[in-house]
C-alpha cells in the first residue's frame, strides 16, 4: 500500500477511462455512475495519504522510482513532499465534485467522462512526478483533454477559447521542453528533478544572451511556461475565455486545479533547480509582477460590473488572476510566512474558486446567462443559495474566519519583509476585491427582482449542487479556523526550499532588498 | 473398326453433342443438364487415355459437385421458365465469326503439328504414381492448392451471405 | 505582563454570542416559524446577557488582583505557527479590555432588548438577531484579542456585520449602496490596519524580537522608533498605517463617509454598531497601542490635527442636517473626533472615558430616535415632526439627558469626558486644537439642541393620520431608555477629574495599561491643577449653554430667523454645509472615477493589446499559411491538376470502353488473341504489324462496343474532375 | 486414311478437345445469363484436360499431365463455387442475373 498508493491515484482513472469507454453510449446514467465510482477511490486514497503523510520531515514519501526507458535513463519516478501532497490532494477532493457537478452534461456524455478522468489521472501524474520526463508527459497529457472539453462542451465562442488556450500553453511547453533538454544534456542524462540542482553549478556564470547567464535564461523559459499556467500578466487572457467558454466543472478545475501547476511548477522545478537564478529573478518576475497581477486582475474584474458583457464568470476568472498574484508575491519573499502563505494560498484558492465557478454554474443552468445586470434579488428567491453564495465570496474578499484570510495575511506579512510597495499594492487591492465582489452581490443578490424572475419561478439550489459546495464550504470554514491542518503538511517542505534559495542567494549575489 | 475407336467415336460424340446443345439450348436448364453428358463422355476419355483416377476424380467433382452446383443455382434464380430470358443469347454472328476463326486456327495447329510421341504408352493403374507425385515434386501446389479450397469455401460462404450488399 | 492570570471562562464572553447567531443562522428561520419570534429574541438577548455576566464576572476578577497584575488570559485554539509569528487563539483581559468588553456587551445588550420592541414586524427577524450577536461576538473578538491578527478578525467581522445590517432592508438599491460604502471604505482602513501590523512585525523581526502578539510587543516596540523604512521610522510609519485603519472604523476625515449613509440600516443597527461600539474601535486600537503612537510624535500629531478637524467639521454638518438620524449620525463622527483628539495628545484614558460616556448618551439619543421613528410611522424628516413631548415622555425625557450629556452641561457624563480631553489637549500645548475642539463643542450644544426643539417642543408638524397614531413606544423599548440615561447622567462621576475634588477613578483604573511603555503624555498632566483648568471648564459650559440660547431663540421661540444664517454670504456656506461640503461628489469625481478609469483600462488593455497581439500572432499564422496554400493551389497544384486533367480527359474517352459487359471484354480478348496469331503471317515489317495491330484492336473492339453498347460512344467529355460525378 | 480415322491417336483426342473448346467459347460469348457464361468456363476446362491428359498419355508417358488435370479440377470446383456464390449474390441485389443489367461497374 505504502509504495503503490500514489501509482493507483494516477491509474484508476486510466482504468476508469477505459471502463467508461467499453460501457454502451445510452447508458448515460451508468456512464455518470461509472466516473463517480473511479473518482472516489483516488479521493479516499487522499484522505489516506493526508492520515498516513509525515510533514515534519521535507523528504519525499512515498516513493517508487523504477525504470521506465532505461536507454535514455527516464524512470517511473513518483513521490510527494509537503508541496505536491497538499495539491495532489486538492485534485482528489475536487475531481469527485466535478463529476457530480457534471451530472447535467447532456451531450455525447461518455466522452466528456473518459476525457475527464483521464484528465484527473494527468493532474494527479503532474502533482506526483519528480522525473521531469515524466513530468512533461502528464503535462502534455493535460493539455489534450483540456482542449477538447472546451472545445467539444463549451460555450458559444469554445473553438476560439480552446485554441487560445492550446496555443497559449504549447508556447510554454515548447519552452520548458528545451529547458528540460538542456539540463538533461548537462546532468549526463538525467532527468531526475531531485539530483538536478547539482547541475546548475556546471552552468557558467557568465552572461550569454541580453546579459542574462545561462541559469537565469532556463529559469525564464520554465518562468514562461508555468506563467502561462498561473496565468502571470501578460500571459493570462486565455484565462477569461476559456472560463467564460468552459463548462461548469471544467471552470473548478481549470481554476481549481490547472492555475496551481503554473506554481507548483516553479516551486518544483525552478526553485530547487535554479535557486541563485531564483534568488536574483524572483523579486521582479514573481514579487513585482505578482503584485501586478494582483491589481490588474482586480481591476479587471472590477471592469466586468460595468463593462459589457456583464459577465460574472468573467468576473471570478479575473478575481483567480488577482488571486494567483497572492501566491507569486507570497513565494518570491523568501520568508517563511510568506512561502507558507503561497502555498496555502494556492489550497485556499483551490477551493474557494471552485464554489465560486460552481455557483456561478447553478444559476447558469437556471437563468442560462450570467450577466451581472441580468438578475436582482436573488436573496429573496434562492435564499439557500444566497447563504451559499455569501460565503464564497467573503470568502474570496478574505475575510476573517475564512481559510482565504489566512493564506493573504501570511502572503502580505511574508512579502512585506521583503517588499514594500507591492505588498502595498497587494493590500490596497482587498479594497478593489470587497468592490468588485459586493457589487456582483448587490446587482445580482439584492434589491428587488428583476420582472422576469419575478414571474418565473427560479427553483432553489438542488441538492446535487448543494453536495457540490457543502464540503467546500466546511473545509473553507476549517481552515480559516485551523490553518495548521494545512500548514503542517508542507511547513517543513518549503522551510527546506526557502534555505536552498537562500544559501544560494547567500552565495551569490544578495537578493536585491526593495 | 477396332472396339476402342467405336468406344472413342461413341464418346466423342456424346461429348461433343452434349456440349453443342450446353452452347446452342435455348433453355438454360436443358444447357444444365446436357452439361452431364459432356462431363460423362470427357470421363470416358480420359479412361481411353489410361487416366482412371482422374476419370474417378471427374465424375466425382464434375458431376457430383459442380453440376450439382450450377442445377442448384439455375434453380434458385427464378424466371428460368421464361425461356428467351433465362438463356438469351447475343450477338451469335461476330461471336461465331470469332469461334469459327479460332477453330480454324487450332485445327491448324492440331493438323500441322507434329506432336511428340512416346514409345512407352502405358496402361496401368495410375493412382499410386499420382499420389507419389503430389507428396513428391508437387507437394507445394498441393498445399496451395487446399489453402486456395479453403479460401474458396469462406470466399463462396461470405459472399452468399444475405447481409452482404 | 508575564503575571498575565490563565483562566478558561474568557472564551464563553465570545463564544456565547458567536453560538448564539449560529443557532439563529443555521436554524433560525425554523426556530422563528415554529416557536415564533419570542424564541429567537430569547436565544439573542440571553447569550448576551451571559456574555455581560462573565464580562462583569472578568471586571471584579481583576479589581480583586493588585493594579500592576491586573491581566487574565485565556488561550482556546492553536492557530497560526510559521516562523517566527506564533499566533493562538487567545482571549486577553487587562483593565482597558474589561472597561470595552462591558461597554459592549452591557449596551449592546440593552440595545438587544430594545431591538425585540422595534423590529417585532419585521418578517427576517431571525436574519436581524444573528446578524446582531454576530456583531457582538466579533467585536468583542476584537476588544479580547491577545495579538494583532485575531484583532483584525474582530476589525474584519464587525465591517461584515455592519454591511449585513446597513443593508437589512435589502430590497431598497440606496440600502445596500450605503452597506457596500461602508464595507468599501472600511476596507480601506483595513488596508492600513494590515500594512501596520506587517511594519510592526517586520520592524520587530529586524531587531530580533518578532512578534504580533500585544504583549510580547510591549517591552521592545522601542526598537521601532530605531529602524526607518521608505524614508521615515518604521514606528511612525507604523502608526500612521493603524491610524488609517482608525479612520476607516472610527468614522475620521477622511474615511468618514461611510457613517452618515449607514444610518440606513435599523435604529438599532445605528444605535449598536454606528455609535456604542464599532466606531469606537479605532479609539480602543490606538488606545491598545498607546505605546506605539507615543513613539511617534508625528504620528500623534497627525492623529491630534485630524481628530479635532473632523469635530468641528462633522459638527458644522450636524448644523444644517433634517434627518433625525443623521444629525446623530454627523455628531457621532464629531465626537469620535474629539475621541481621536484625547488620543492624539495622549491623553488616552480620557479618550476611553470618552468613549464609555459617549457609548450611554449616544445609544440613548439613537434609541430614542428610533423611538420617535417608531411612533412616527418611519418618519425621519424633523421638519415634519414636533411637539412630541407630550405624546412620549420617557423617550423625551431620556433624549433631552443625552441630549444634555452630549452639549457638556454639568454635571451629566459628556462635562467630565469632553472637557477633561479639552483641557489634555490645551495643557499639551495643542492651543489651536483646543480653539477648534471648543468651537465643535458649542456647535454641538447648537444643533443637538435644534434637534430637541424641532423634534419634541412646538407644533406638531405632522400629517394627520400620523398624528393620530403618535404613541409612546413598548416598556421592552423604554427601559433600555431609562438605563442608558442614566448612564448619560451618572457615568462622568467614575472621573471626576481632581480640579473638582474627585479621583478620577476611571483613569486610576486604566492606569496600569498607560503607564507602561511611556510616561508622559497623560501622566504629565494629570496631576496638576491648575486654575486655567477652572477657566476652561467655565468657558466651554458658557459656550455650550450659549449653543443651546441660539438654538432655543431659532427654533423655539422663533425670534431669531435661522434664515438669518443661512442666507448669509449669498447663501453659499450653507448650501457647501447642506450638502456636506459635497464630498461625496468629490470622492465620487476623483477616486470612484479614477478606479473606473483604470478598470476600464486594465479591461481594454486586455482586449485591444493582449489580445491584439495574441490574435495578431494568429492571423499572421493564419494569412502565412493562406499565402503558402494559395502558392500550392495555384502554382504547385496548377501542375498537379494539369496532368491530373490531361490523364482525367483521356481517361474520361477511354472509360466509354469499360461498358462493364462481360461478354464484350471476352470478345475483345479473345480477338486480341485471334489477330496475334494472323500477325507474323502478313508482315515481318515492325511498323506495318504494329500499324495493323493498331486497325485491328479498333475494329475489334469498335465492333464489338457497337454490338454491344447501349449508349452513345462519345460524349464530350466534362473537365475539371472536382465537379465531375461518375455515373 | 481408315487406319488414321480407326487408330486412336493423340489428334483424335485434340479435335475432340478442339471441338469442346469452341462450343464452350461461343457459349461465353454469347450468354446472357451468367450461370450460361460459368457453364461455357467449365467446357472450355474441360477441353483444356483432355488436352493435358492426351499429351500425358501420347507425349510424357509420365504423371506430370495428369496432376495438372487434377489442379485444373480442383481450381474449377473452387471457380465454380465462387462464381456460383457471386451470381447469388448478384440476384438477390438486383433480381436478375443478366450480365447486360449488371454493369455499375461500367467506366
Amino acid at each position: 500500500m505504502e509504495s503503490y498508493v500514489l501509482s493507483l491515484m494516477i491509474f484508476l482513472p486510466l482504468v476508469g477511462m477505459m471502463a467508461v469507454l467499453c460501457l454502451p453510449r445510452q447508458a448515460e446514467d451508468l456512464v455518470r455512475w461509472t466516473a463517480l465510482l473511479f473518482t472516489l477511490p483516488t479521493f479516499f486514497l487522499g484522505w489516506w495519504l493526508y492520515a498516513n503523510f509525515d510533514g515534519s520531515t521535507p523528504d519525499l514519501q512515498f516513493v517508487v522510482k523504477v525504470p521506465w526507458i532505461a536507454s535514455y535513463n527516464i524512470n517511473y519516478f513518483v513521490g510527494v513532499d509537503g508541496v505536491s501532497i497538499s495539491m495532489v490532494l486538492l485534485t482528489a477532493f475536487l475531481c469527485p465534485l466535478c463529476v457530480v457537478a457534471s451530472w447535467g452534461i447532456e451531450r455525447a456524455v461518455k466522452a466528456y467522462f473518459a476525457l475527464f478522468l483521464l484528465l484527473e489521472a494527468a493532474m494527479v501524474g503532474v502533482f506526483c512526478a519528480m522525473d521531469f520526463f515524466l513530468f512533461y508527459i502528464f503535462w502534455e497529457l493535460m493539455l489534450l483533454p483540456m482542449y477538447f472539453l472546451i472545445g467539444i462542451w463549451g460555450g458559444p465562442r469554445r473553438e476560439y477559447a480552446a485554441i487560445k488556450f492550446f496555443l497559449y500553453t504549447m508556447l510554454g511547453s515548447v519552452l520548458m521542453l528545451v529547458a528540460m533538454l538542456v539540463f538533461y544534456f548537462h546532468s549526463e542524462y538525467s532527468f531526475d528533478l531531485t539530483r538536478l540542482a547539482t547541475v546548475t553549478k556546471s552552468f557558467s556564470a557568465d552572461p550569454v544572451l541580453f546579459g542574462l547567464n545561462m541559469p537565469q535564461i532556463l529559469w525564464i523559459a520554465l518562468f514562461i511556461n508555468f506563467a502561462v499556467k498561473i496565468p502571470a500578466f501578460p500571459f493570462h487572457t486565455w484565462l477569461p475565455d476559456a472560463h467564460v467558454e468552459a463548462p461548469t466543472a471544467i471552470s473548478v478545475i481549470l481554476a481549481g486545479v490547472l492555475l496551481k501547476m503554473g506554481t507548483y511548477g516553479i516551486l518544483r522545478v525552478n526553485y530547487p533547480l535554479l535557486p541563485e537564478a531564483t534568488a536574483q529573478l524572483a523579486p521582479y518576475l514573481l514579487g513585482a509582477l505578482g503584485a501586478w497581477n494582483i491589481i490588474y486582475g482586480a481591476l479587471c474584474a472590477l471592469a466586468q460590473c460595468f463593462l459589457e458583457p456583464k459577465d460574472l464568470k468573467k468576473l471570478v476568472a479575473y478575481s483567480s488572476i488577482s488571486h494567483m498574484g497572492y501566491v507569486m508575491l507570497g513565494m518570491a519573499s523568501f520568508t517563511p510566512q510568506g512561502i507558507n502563505g503561497a502555498v496555502l494560498q494556492m489550497f485556499n484558492h483551490g477551493t474557494i474558486t471552485a464554489m465560486l465557478f460552481l455557483i456561478v454554474g447553478v444559476i447558469y443552468d437556471r437563468a442560462h446567462h450570467r450577466r451581472i445586470d441580468g438578475f436582482g434579488g436573488l436573496a429573496m428567491v434562492m435564499p439557500i443559495y444566497t447563504g451559499i453564495m455569501a460565503l464564497a465570496f467573503f470568502a474570496a474578499m478574505g475575510l476573517p474566519g475564512l481559510s482565504a484570510f489566512i493564506s493573504e495575511v501570511l502572503v502580505l506579512l511574508g512579502a512585506w519583509q521583503k517588499y514594500k510597495i507591492p505588498t502595498l499594492i497587494g493590500a490596497a487591492t482587498v479594497i478593489l476585491t470587497a468592490g468588485y465582489l459586493l457589487w456582483a452581490i448587490q446587482q445580482m443578490f439584492l434589491g428587488r427582482p428583476r420582472e422576469e424572475y419575478a414571474q418565473m419561478h427560479l427553483s432553489e439550489i438542488s441538492g446535487r449542487e448543494l453536495v457540490t459546495l457543502v464540503p467546500l464550504a466546511i473545509i473553507v470554514l476549517i481552515l480559516g479556523v485551523y490553518p495548521h491542518a494545512m500548514l503542517d503538511l508542507f511547513d517543513a517542505s518549503l522551510r527546506h526550499l526557502n534555505s536552498l534559495v537562500l544559501a544560494a542567494a547567500a552565495q551569490g549575489t544578495a537578493i536585491a532588498l526593495h | 473398326m477396332p472396339m476402342k475407336a467405336i468406344i472413342f467415336y461413341l464418346l466423342a460424340l456424346l461429348t461433343v453433342g452434349s456440349a453443342a446443345v450446353v452452347a446452342f439450348s435455348r433453355n438454360i436448364v436443358y444447357s444444365a443438364f446436357s452439361l452431364l453428358g459432356t462431363f460423362m463422355g470427357v470421363a470416358g476419355l480420359y479412361v481411353l487415355l489410361a487416366a482412371d483416377f482422374v476419370a474417378v476424380i471427374q465424375v466425382l467433382i464434375y458431376v457430383g459437385g459442380i453440376l450439382v452446383l450450377i442445377i442448384f443455382a439455375v434453380m434458385l434464380t427464378h424466371r428460368i421458365d421464361d425461356v428467351a430470358v433465362s438463356n438469351r443469347s447475343v450477338g451469335r454472328i461476330p461471336a461465331a465469326v470469332i469461334v469459327v476463326s479460332v477453330g480454324v486456327l487450332m485445327g491448324t495447329a492440331i493438323v500441322s503439328a507434329r506432336w511428340a510421341q512416346t514409345a512407352n504408352v502405358r496402361v496401368a493403374p495410375t493412382t499410386a504414381g499420382i499420389g507419389d507425385a503430389f507428396l513428391g515434386p508437387y507437394i507445394l501446389p498441393f498445399e496451395l492448392a487446399s489453402v486456395v479450397l479453403l479460401v474458396a469455401l469462406i470466399g463462396a460462404i461470405v459472399v452468399s451471405r444475405k447481409e452482404i450488399r | 505582563m508575564e503575571h498575565a492570570v490563565l483562566v478558561s471562562y474568557l472564551r464563553w464572553i465570545v463564544l456565547l454570542p458567536l453560538l448564539g447567531a449560529a443557532v439563529n443562522g443555521i436554524v433560525g428561520a425554523a426556530i422563528q416559524k415554529r416557536y415564533g419570534k419570542g424564541a429567537i429574541s430569547v436565544i439573542a438577548c440571553t447569550v448576551v446577557g451571559l456574555a455581560f455576566l462573565f464580562s462583569l464576572r472578568a471586571f471584579l476578577h481583576l479589581w480583586g488582583l493588585p493594579p500592576e497584575q491586573r491581566f487574565l488570559l485565556d488561550r482556546l485554539l492553536y492557530w497560526i505557527h510559521i516562523g517566527d509569528l506564533n499566533v493562538d487563539i487567545a482571549f486577553w483581559v487587562d483593565p482597558l479590555s474589561a472597561v470595552m468588553i462591558l461597554i459592549v456587551t452591557g449596551i449592546g445588550g440593552l440595545i438587544h432588548v430594545y431591538a425585540v420592541g422595534y423590529m417585532h414586524e419585521e418578517e427576517s427577524y431571525w436574519r436581524f438577531f444573528t446578524f446582531l450577536n454576530l456583531f457582538t461576538a466579533a467585536m468583542l473578538t476584537l476588544v479580547l484579542a491577545d495579538n494583532f491578527l485575531l484583532m483584525f478578525v474582530g476589525w474584519e467581522g464587525v465591517g461584515l456585520c455592519s454591511y449585513a445590517l446597513i443593508g437589512f432592508w435589502y430590497k431598497e438599491h440606496a440600502n445596500t449602496s450605503a452597506g457596500n460604502k461602508a464595507f468599501i471604505v472600511n476596507r480601506i482602513g483595513d488596508a492600513g490596519f494590515t500594512l501596520g501590523v506587517f511594519t510592526i512585525f517586520w520592524g520587530l523581526g529586524a531587531a530580533g524580537h518578532a512578534s504580533a502578539v500585544f504583549r510580547d510587543i510591549v517591552p521592545y516596540a522601542h526598537h521601532l522608533a530605531e529602524i526607518s523604512v521608505l524614508g521615515v521610522p518604521a514606528a511612525t510609519l507604523a502608526a500612521l498605517f493603524l491610524f488609517v485603519g482608525a479612520t476607516g472604523k472610527s468614522a475620521q476625515i477622511p474615511l468618514y463617509v461611510w457613517l452618515p449613509d449607514a444610518m440606513a440600516g435599523p435604529t438599532p443597527v445605528s444605535a449598536l454598531i454606528h455609535a456604542a461600539t464599532m466606531v469606537t474601535a479605532g479609539v480602543y486600537m490606538m488606545a491598545r497601542l498607546h505605546f506605539l503612537f507615543s513613539l511617534s510624535p508625528v504620528a500623534l500629531n497627525v492623529v491630534a490635527t485630524i481628530g479635532a478637524l473632523t469635530a468641528l467639521f462633522a459638527a458644522t454638518i450636524g448644523l444644517a442636517q433634517n434627518d433625525i438620524k443623521r444629525v446623530l449620525a454627523y455628531s457621532t463622527v464629531s465626537q469620535l473626533g474629539y475621541m481621536v483628539l484625547g488620543a492624539g495628545v495622549g491623553a488616552f484614558g480620557a479618550a476611553i472615558f470618552h468613549l464609555m460616556t459617549h457609548a450611554f448618551f449616544k445609544a440613548c439619543l439613537f434609541l430614542g430616535a428610533g423611538s420617535v421613528i417608531h411612533a412616527m410611522g418611519g418618519e425621519q424628516d424633523m421638519r415634519r415632526m414636533g411637539g412630541l413631548k407630550e405624546k412620549m415622555p420617557y423617550t423625551f425625557w431620556t433624549f433631552l439627558i443625552s441630549t444634555a450629556a452630549i452639549a457638556g452641561i454639568p454635571p451629566l457624563a459628556g462635562f467630565f469626558s469632553k472637557d477633561e480631553i479639552l483641557w489634555k489637549v490645551f495643557a499639551s500645548g495643542h492651543r489651536a486644537l483646543w480653539v477648534l475642539g471648543f468651537l465643535g463643542a458649542g456647535l454641538t450644544a447648537f444643533y443637538m439642541s435644534r434637534q430637541v426643539f424641532m423634534v419634541f417642543f412646538g407644533e406638531c408638524r405632522a400629517d394627520h393620520h400620523t398624528r393620530h397614531h403618535l404613541h409612546e413606544s413598548p416598556p421592552v423599548m423604554t427601559y433600555p431608555l431609562l438605563i442608558l440615561a442614566a448612564g448619560a447622567l451618572f457615568a462622568g462621576f467614575l472621573g471626576v477629574p481632581a480640579a473638582l475634588g474627585g479621583s478620577n477613578r476611571f483613569e486610576q483604573w486604566l492606569e496600569p495599561v498607560f503607564a507602561v511603555g511611556h510616561g508622559h503624555g497623560a501622566h504629565a498632566v494629570h496631576h496638576a491643577v491648575e486654575p486655567i483648568e477652572y477657566l476652561l471648564m467655565l468657558v466651554s459650559v458658557g459656550i455650550a449653554l450659549a449653543g443651546i440660547f441660539l438654538a432655543y431663540l431659532m427654533y423655539y421661540r422663533g425670534s431669531l430667523s435661522p434664515d438669518l444664517f443661512s442666507a448669509a454670504a449669498g447663501g453659499k456656506p450653507y448650501e457647501w454645509i447642506y450638502n456636506k461640503y459635497y464630498i461625496d461628489e468629490l470622492y465620487y469625481a476623483t477616486f470612484v472615477r479614477l478606479t473606473f478609469f483604470f478598470c476600464w483600462l486594465g479591461a481594454s488593455f486586455d482586449r485591444y493589446v493582449i489580445d491584439f497581439i495574441v490574435d495578431g500572432a494568429a492571423r499572421v499564422a493564419a494569412f502565412l499559411s493562406w499565402l503558402n496554400g494559395w502558392f500550392d493551389n495555384l502554382v504547385i497544384d496548377g501542375i498537379v491538376n494539369a496532368i491530373a486533367d490531361a490523364t482525367f480527359a483521356l481517361g474520361n474517352r477511354l472509360r466509354q470502353v469499360q461498358t462493364g459487359n462481360i461478354n464484350l471484354y471476352l470478345y475483345v480478348i479473345v480477338g486480341a488473341v485471334v489477330a496475334v496469331q494472323f500477325l507474323p503471317r502478313l508482315s515481318s515489317d515492325i511498323l506495318t504489324t504494329i500499324l495493323f495491330a493498331v486497325v485491328v484492336a479498333l475494329i475489334v473492339i469498335g465492333g464489338a462496343a457497337w454490338v454491344f453498347a447501349r449508349r452513345p460512344l462519345w460524349r464530350p467529355p466534362v473537365l475539371r474532375g472536382g465537379t465531375t460525378q461518375s455515373h | 486414311m481408315s487406319g488414321a480415322l480407326f487408330e486412336i491417336g493423340l489428334r483424335h483426342f485434340l479435335c475432340v478437345s478442339l471441338f469442346v473448346f469452341v462450343l464452350g467459347l461461343y457459349c461465353v460469348l454469347t450468354r446472357k445469363n451468367a450461370i450460361g457464361i460459368l457453364m461455357g468456363v467449365e467446357l472450355i476446362l474441360n477441353s483444356a484436360n483432355i488436352n493435358y491428359l492426351a499429351f500425358s498419355h501420347f507425349s510424357s508417358g509420365r504423371y506430370d499431365g495428369q496432376v495438372f488435370a487434377l489442379f485444373v479440377i480442383m481450381l474449377a470446383a473452387a471457380e465454380a463455387v465462387i462464381g456460383l456464390a457471386i451470381v447469388l449474390g448478384i440476384y438477390q441485389n438486383f433480381a436478375t442475373i443478366d450480365v447486360e443489367a449488371t454493369d455499375n461497374l461500367q467506366g
